[in-house]
């Protein structure tokens, strides 16, 4: 890897826009979307620190990004169900409809 | 010779991103579901240039593997924005023609 | 001789990058969700046989061409499929809109 | 140097289209693409093996996922919420600012700081020949750190169950969108899948020695099983029959009896006997995590051959 700034200072902006987007955005799909975005961030701080020591990328990192991977789409998956039944239940697709109305 | 495959590899990237202007821009739902299209079609190239100059094999693999996804991407956007608008308006429980 | 092979493949891998400007050009100026469609498909794939075809030559193993041709083949029929269901899908949108052909909503 | 750049400026201009302003289906539009850019981005830093991984679940499961979700709260009629007010915004400007500074202050601070020898790499590459694995990811996975593994496994299953409990019985079956009808789909269908079930087992088989892997091969195959659903050639079942059960489980339970069966013969708790033992635990695992994806999209208990 030649250039390990350029990709920390990516990972950085894709933290602070995740974060961002978490706290302003309403609709929850948009917030799980901004969670994931953070968890990208963090995927490419590992596997870029890990790749500072030798050269090349390490296999250690790797793996556990790989395992992250899988974690993130199965509790992506997970609070989608839990977004689809709150919407089912209560009508609303936020965490605090009452915002939404008080305007 | 050495400038050629990185060259190209940025030359496709750009084309790529100039065009998600359209992709981005719209204005018909069809726009938007080009991406899979431009996708599936460009990083496939991308990623076969990237193997050729990293000498990595394995990103041929990664090439196929992109391939066949963006035909599953491209269903899942016309399965979805066909029926999108019409929740509200048209009765839910409408079925394909 | 390899000298001319390297030539020829580096020719090859220009003139798929060409195609697919051209592809890319058309989807930026074409006037029509249709067409386009048709420019971005035509365009890129035959781009992509360019490609696979100079990478091919350049790695000069018979199962690279191989896994090259099936990844081709398979992009081809990808986008056929996908080009076919979003042309159905954007010409039932404008039969349903009406007057307001190919304007979305968002 | 200009191609570093150009992706991981492509990927935070993705994320911001994603994430603020817009439509929410541009945005799912746009974060789907950001996760092929992505998968460009980790085969551009040399890691066949989390491309795969990205492109397939990043990209293609993650995204179906989230667009199905969107078509069915479309379908609910539920109110969507509206935009925050600027006050909240600027609180959340100087937070997000705050934080983007942290990230980049350690990111930058690992880069300056780390150089020389990473031992736990070194020690792992000088024992992976002792494995009989030539590929490292695979060896952190099942041989070094597979108590991780087996617990992730484990994790993929309990998001299963837990999806289960959140839907609750009345709404077991959740609606999905019709299948396109065209003639075209049946040879996409008939050509694909044969062919991802080809290459998910290349990939499992070859996992060993180069990338790719059970987490690679189940990923392709929940995205086999996300096209044969949306076709119509795979449909909700009101019920798991115990084909489904026995898949869902076959992963957690495998790599549980291997381990303990370590015990039985007095090797140490999650000792991994050989080479075949890796093929036995990944091939399980691929079934599981593959299958329960699937589920999970298409938020039914468990499949039947056909869509009524």
């Amino acid at each position: 890897m030649n250039h390990p700034e350029i990709w920390m200072l990516a990972a950085a902006g894709l933290f602070g826009l995740g974060l961002y987007s978490l706290i302003i955005a309403r609709h929850l799909l948009r917030q799980l979307i901004a969670i994931k975005i953070m968890g990208s961030a963090v995927f490419l701080v590992l596997v870029v620190t890990a790749g500072l020591v030798d050269g090349s990328l390490d296999g250690i990192a790797q793996a556990l990004v790989l395992t992250g991977i899988v974690i993130a789409v199965a509790a992506i998956a997970f609070a989608l169900a839990l977004v689809v039944s709150l919407a089912e239940t209560t009508g609303s697709i936020s965490l605090n409809p009452d915002d939404d109305d008080g305007r | 010779m050495n400038w050629l495959l990185p060259g190209l590899i940025l030359f496709l990237l750009v084309n790529l991103l100039a065009g998600l202007w359209r992709v981005w821009r719209g204005p018909s739902s069809a726009d938007r579901m080009m991406s899979a299209l431009l996708f599936g079609s460009t990083s496939v190239a991308v990623l076969i240039l990237m193997a050729e100059w990293q000498g990595i094999r394995a990103l041929r693999h990664v090439a196929l593997l992109v391939v066949m996804l963006a035909a599953i991407i491209a269903i899942t956007y016309v399965g979805i924005s066909g029926a999108r608008d019409k929740g509200s308006e048209t009765n839910p429980d409408r079925k394909a023609p | 001789m390899s000298l001319l092979l390297d030539a020829f493949a580096a020719l090859l891998l220009l003139i798929g990058a060409f195609f697919y400007l051209a592809g890319t050009v058309g989807l930026i100026r074409f006037p029509d969700a249709l067409s386009r469609l048709h420019a971005l498909t035509k365009a890129d794939n035959i781009g992509l046989l360019s490609i696979c075809a100079g990478s091919a030559l350049m790695a000069g193993e018979l199962r690279v061409a191989l896994l090259l041709l099936l990844i081709w083949l398979m992009a081809l029929f990808a986008a056929t499929v996908s080009a076919h269901l979003i042309a159905r899908r954007s010409l039932r949108d404008a039969e349903d809109s009406g007057a307001d052909a190919g304007k979305s909503p968002s | 140097m200009v191609i570093d750049v150009f992706l991981a400026l492509g990927l935070v201009v993705l994320a911001w289209q994603a994430l603020i302003g817009g439509s929410l289906f541009r945005g799912i539009v746009m974060f789907i693409v950001f996760g092929m850019v992505l998968t460009l981005a980790w085969a551009w830093l040399g890691s066949p093996d989390l491309a795969m991984a990205e492109a397939a679940i990043g990209a293609g499961v993650t995204g179906a996922l989230i667009m199905i979700a969107y078509w069915r709260l479309r379908r609910i009629n539920a109110v969507e919420p509206r935009d925050p007010s600027p006050a909240r915004s600027r609180l959340a400007l100087v937070i997000a600012v705050l934080a983007t500074g942290l990230v980049g202050a350690i990111g930058l601070a690992a880069v300056s700081a780390l150089t020389g020898d990473a031992t736990a790499a070194r020690v792992m590459n000088e024992t992976l020949p002792d494995t009989g694995l030539g590929n490292p990811i695979t060896g952190v996975l099942i041989v070094f750190r597979n108590l991780d593994t087996l617990l992730e496994v484990a994790v993929v299953l309990a998001a299963y169950i837990a999806a289960r409990a959140a839907l609750g019985r009345e709404s077991a079956d959740l609606p999905l969108p019709p299948a396109p009808d065209t003639p075209l789909l049946t040879p996409l269908v008939v050509t694909l899948a044969p062919l991802t079930m080809v290459v998910a087992i290349y990939l499992l088989k070859a996992g060993s020695q180069y990338p790719g892997g059970a987490f690679q091969a189940s990923a392709l195959l929940a995205a086999l099983g996300v096209l044969l659903v949306l076709t119509g050639r795979v449909g909700p079942a009101a019920a798991a029959n115990w084909l489904t059960r026995a898949g869902l489980v076959i992963g957690t339970l495998v790599f549980c009896l291997v381990g303990l069966g370590m015990l039985v013969i007095g090797a140490p708790l999650l000792a991994i006997p050989g080479i075949w033992a890796v093929y036995l635990i990944e091939a399980a695992m691929m079934i599981s995590i593959g299958l329960t994806l699937v589920l999970l999209f298409a938020g039914a208990p468990g499949l039947s051959g056909k869509r009524s």
